[in-house]
């Protein structure tokens, strides 16, 4: 569905149609869970778009992914077809994971994605390994590993930095740091409170940039991904954003002021920015962004509507399906 | 008069009575302060005790959990929170290599009187890696005890007994559980529950069959008993409580006198609980009683999938307990 | 003509092999390389392959195993080691959420072809944190297989045939056996090893009872069945090699004929793998004819202690496998 | 035995006593395995004697420590009876723990050593709970961690620094780097290079000094555990030191040369340094010296006679040992 090697400024079109995607995609997930029709909970990246646009679209053919329980945007922003992920969400056979995995659990190996997990910083080993297949295979790609803020403290952090660094694999390690783990804050969370701080304590790099600003997104992970590709090992890219919804279905937004939560939505929201700044800087006219939206939107309804026509996940092999 | 009052609420009347009552509890979890926890376990706890007595913590279980042996072996009472029971995976080496062995290990002189309450199960569509009952591990751990609440009443008091007992205990609740209404009387001071962990009940007599549960399948085995009862087979139900340690006899005088055994967990079948409450009957006189192959109702042998029907496939219902009693009362 | 080996030289024979014969094998553990692993297995891998197939890492024992899991499913073929088993508790993530889990969680569409292996088990004066047998655990967890074995020959067949498995694979090898010689045939190919996991064998046929065990209570149970021989009880031994999955039809079809069953291993009895092995026979029709209640010779409750003594009466010896069976004979 | 607030300037005495005790205890324990009397294994601290001595001397009376499997220096210096620990590795019921833990798990919990571990890095979240509780109880007491090089990582490493920065936890992490894990060198284990630097990571202060100066040593814990007790929060220490024997029995050192082991033992043996600087500042004569060093030695040897003595462990309550 995307290219790769999408650029913010030489080729907006795929950009701002993959940010557009991705928060219509989650929008109609909020449609189609007050419906009823989505079973379980799940984690809304509305508001992040920049940084799974900005970085996907920073990669090449072949390059992989790892991703969290908040992962809708990566698996677009990395080509994946959000009718099979609706299809997923939506308890089909033909989702992503014939309904066996639901939400955080939306992979597309073959495409690249190896996968949202449900398990806090449970990627961060993967992507390090994932990362030694591609130094031991010589194949000449990287890998982006997608993390919270919150998984900054998770012990695996440290091991998956620590090994990726020693053995200088291709690793991006991308933070989504949208200030909060799932109430805490992180600047309470985080001792020394920056995550791209941490890095020096790995001797590599860090860098902290505007994780709302997809041009700033886009250029520091295309840095780190030439530096990764080309034998320089790994960085911390830390975006600093904000997720506008709850932390997932039950979340009471008691941890925060609405007043924060509007300042961050009409001051800083990623999508509005990157429109307005094609719009100034004459990358796009107004009619094309507006073309784009509708598209992203149309893209959507689309996939919403043929997933509801897949058939339904299926018990038949299921006391099998433990095993390879 | 008891009145009533929700799992869930009966666990926060329970910490909430801790922690008036001894200076030395305090609570730490992720999420736990104002989110009040991901389940609503703890709210307004952290408005009535303040942020030293219950502590967020950042999402570091490991720490959580060995944080909480350092207190304890000094002098406190912790009472710790994971998320998710399945999030253990990541605390293991403190509670099992630590928080288990360190009053054997260090020649018993020193006590880790800690709480690790987590909850388990599926049922929620939160698939694979949120819908764990991982109880056998610690069931095979000396060192610990494990308790599993299936009542309103259970949510309270065995958190209260494991709060009271001088050994590390993993309280494991039930998602599905916390929603659920029943009698309740809250305790007026924590000493007053002074029953031991171990001690199963008899939630309904029976002279057919036995059926052993505990968490919601004991819940669920009451249910069953209920249909079965309809058909005139007069089920025993025995709600196991605690899987470390387990209390054998019960079962055993129980299954003397029906002569058929039905165990059920919602944990996979393979090495859970189930076959050692079926093998305490085995390896004593009470296999002389047995009429018939016992029988187990598991959890199927695959991880919890997401989709609604699958998942309720997965996991036994009442349907399947009563399908297998029919069979077991023909064999 | 078979020639003799001792385990670790077989397990070492096989990781050879492995890495001979497969470009997308390597190994990754905490000093396998020049100092050979702490019980000398790898020893000389790392001269033979190099340092990019046979991977020091740091003490991490969690990367190591999520290392696995990602290399596994972009297309190598990882074979990790855990210096003891006790270490498996910070790499419960990986192993249990991660790698059993994604085929199934992924919808089929991956494969995480890993091999951890791990020395486990007690007699070495190493105490509680570097003596345990925790392959129950793993038992219980679906999308997982554990070999445990306790020959020479198996320690590398087992470990060919986890290696040619498709999906994640326990090895448990047992500290004691390392040193043990017995006869050994060194397969041509890792493709020679054709016998799928989960085959338990008969090592000795008998008919007055059955033993079963697996590891090192495999070898002891042995033993007992010879000194057993000269009071004239005919005891068949059957070595299970894998307790996930578990051939239930091996020991059912044995207990048919003998009539009594004793089950051993050196992990704690409680919710034991012996405790699965009984009730695959007592949910089966092979329970009509047992004569008498089973018997379990296992670990006894409590963590494992330093002292010759303390750890000698903990771990079930021949003795006790001895004294089970005469006492089983008797009920 | 030990005092508390020993100062290796103007009280070397008990300085130098016990660094001694912590050599010949550890060479008793050599001579009692060759003698088939020990079971399991053992590791052994032999030229790591002035970070132990050098770190619990700074500290107070009731402050705690916790240890590791490298921790029989660490018993003596804090305060430990050698008899108690050389009956527990003799197998007696009187020894620490009954013979039940033996060299990896000696402890006095009531003296405040919580103990060793045989899990690499194992105590360090235990440290940090019992850093909470002298916040909670306002004690006024701090706990000192030790742990080695390898531990550092660890993902409880990770855990365990970030909760104590967070809390403010009156810890003192003490990294003994004696270059090496079991067998991989520090440099190559440890991306970054330093242990001490990684605190910058948690906005703490990380000081590395010369491990085998017990003046260093005594000084950067003497000022970190100030902090500590002031409500300052935890800072790591790293002492660079080296141990002569082999990781454990096992142990072929053919990861290193002899080369390297004879020139720290020649050039920068601890207790030599500082018995030289003593008799060149004139802190302390050389028949002095020569006196402390045969109490040392007699210390130990009476230590050994008496804990030969004992009682052996008893498997009469042993099935009941689990439970309190
Ligand atoms: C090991 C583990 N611990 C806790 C959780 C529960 N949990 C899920 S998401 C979350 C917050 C994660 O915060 P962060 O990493 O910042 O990601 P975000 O949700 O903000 O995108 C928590 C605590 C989990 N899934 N896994
Ligand atoms: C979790 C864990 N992993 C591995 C080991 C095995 N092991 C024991 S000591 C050791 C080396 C520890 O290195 P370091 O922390 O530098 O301490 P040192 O031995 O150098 O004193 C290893 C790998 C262990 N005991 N625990
Ligand atoms: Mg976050
Ligand atoms: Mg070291």
């Amino acid at each position: 569905m995307s290219d790769f090697q999408r650029d913010p400024r030489s080729t907006p079109e795929p950009v701002l149609t993959n940010m557009w995607r991705i928060r219509k995609f989650e929008e109609a997930l909020e449609e189609l869970f007050a419906r009823g029709m989505l079973h379980g909970t799940m984690h809304l990246s509305i508001g992040q778009e920049a940084t799974a646009e900005g970085a996907c679209g920073a990669l090449q053919p072949g390059d992989y992914i790892t991703s969290t329980h908040r992962g809708h945007g990566h698996t677009i922003a990395h080509g994946g077809q959000p009718m099979l992920m609706m299809a997923e969400l939506l308890m089909k056979d033909t989702g992503y994971c014939r309904g066996r995995g639901g939400s955080m659990h939306i992979a597309d190996v073959a495409s690249g994605n190896l996968g949202a997990n449900g398990i806090v910083a449970g990627s961060m080993t993967i992507a390090a390994g994932a990362g030694l297949t591609q130094v031991m295979k010589q194949t000449g790609r990287i890998v982006t590993c997608f993390f919270g803020d919150g998984a900054a403290n998770e012990g695996s952090f440290h091991e998956a930095v620590n090994l990726s660094a020693i053995w200088q694999l291709p690793v991006v390690w991308l933070c989504e740091n949208n200030q909060y783990g799932m109430s805490m804050a992180q600047e309470l969370s985080t001792a020394g409170g920056s995550v791209a701080a941490r890095a020096s304590a790995y001797g590599i790099e860090g860098v902290a940039v505007d994780g709302n600003d997809v041009f700033a997104v886009h250029d520091a992970v295309a840095a780190a991904a030439h530096q990764a590709r080309s034998g320089g090992g790994p960085t911390i890219v830390e975006c600093s954003t904000y997720r506008y919804r709850g932390h997932s279905k039950s979340d009471r937004n008691l941890y925060r002021t609405q007043h924060e939560i509007d300042e961050w939505r009409d001051e800083r929201d990623p999508i509005a920015r990157y429109e307005h700044r094609l719009e100034t800087e004459g990358l796009l006219t107004v009619s094309d962004i507006d073309r784009y939206r509708r598209v992203a939107a149309d893209d959507i309804r689309q996939a919403v509507q043929e997933a509801l026509q897949q058939p339904d996940a299926t018990t038949t092999d299921l006391a099998e399906s433990a095993y390879a | 008069m008891p009145e009533t009052s929700t799992y869930a609420a009966a666990v926060r009347a329970a910490l909430d009575l801790l922690l008036r009552h001894d200076d030395r509890v305090f609570l730490a979890g992720e999420d736990i302060g104002v989110y009040g926890g991901a389940f609503g376990v703890t709210d307004g706890l952290l408005a009535s005790y303040g942020a030293d007595r219950v502590r967020d913590t950042p999402i570091s279980e490991d720490a959580i959990a060995g944080m909480a042996v350092g207190a304890a072996i000094t002098g406190l009472r912790p009472i710790i929170e994971m998320q998710f029971s399945d999030f253990v995976v990541n605390a293991m080496d403190p509670i099992v290599n630590q928080a288990a062995k360190l009053h054997f290990m260090y020649g018993g002189k020193v006590e880790v009187p800690l709480v690790l309450r987590a909850p388990g199960g599926g049922g929620t569509g939160a698939a694979a890696q949120h819908s764990q009952s991982l109880e056998a591990w610690f069931a095979h751990v000396p060192g610990l005890k494990v308790a599993l609440p299936s009542t309103v009443q259970d949510a309270c008091d065995l958190l209260l007994a494991a709060a009271a007992d001088p050994n590390p205990v993993i309280v494991l609740e039930h998602k599905l559980l916390y929603k659920t209404e029943g009698p309740f009387t809250l305790p007026a001071s924590p000493n007053e529950v002074t029953e031991p962990l171990g001690r199963a009940r008899v939630t309904r007599p029976g002279t057919d069959l036995t059926i052993v549960g505990y968490s919601i399948m004991a819940a669920r085995a009451l249910e069953a008993a209920e249909l079965l009862a309809q058909q005139g087979i007069d089920a025993a139900v025995i709600d196991l409580r605690s899987v470390r340690p387990i209390d054998h006899d019960t079962v055993r005088a129980s299954v003397t006198k029906t002569g058929r055994l039905l165990v059920t967990h919602e944990a996979p079948q393979s090495a859970g609980v189930g076959a050692e409450v079926i093998t305490g009957v085995v390896e004593s006189d009470a296999l002389d009683y047995l009429l018939a192959p016992v029988e187990r109702v598991c959890g199927l042998e695959v991880p919890m999938p997401y989709a609604r029907e699958l998942e309720r496939s997965v996991i036994p219902q009442v349907d399947d307990v009563v399908a297998a009693a029919e069979r077991l009362m023909k064999a």
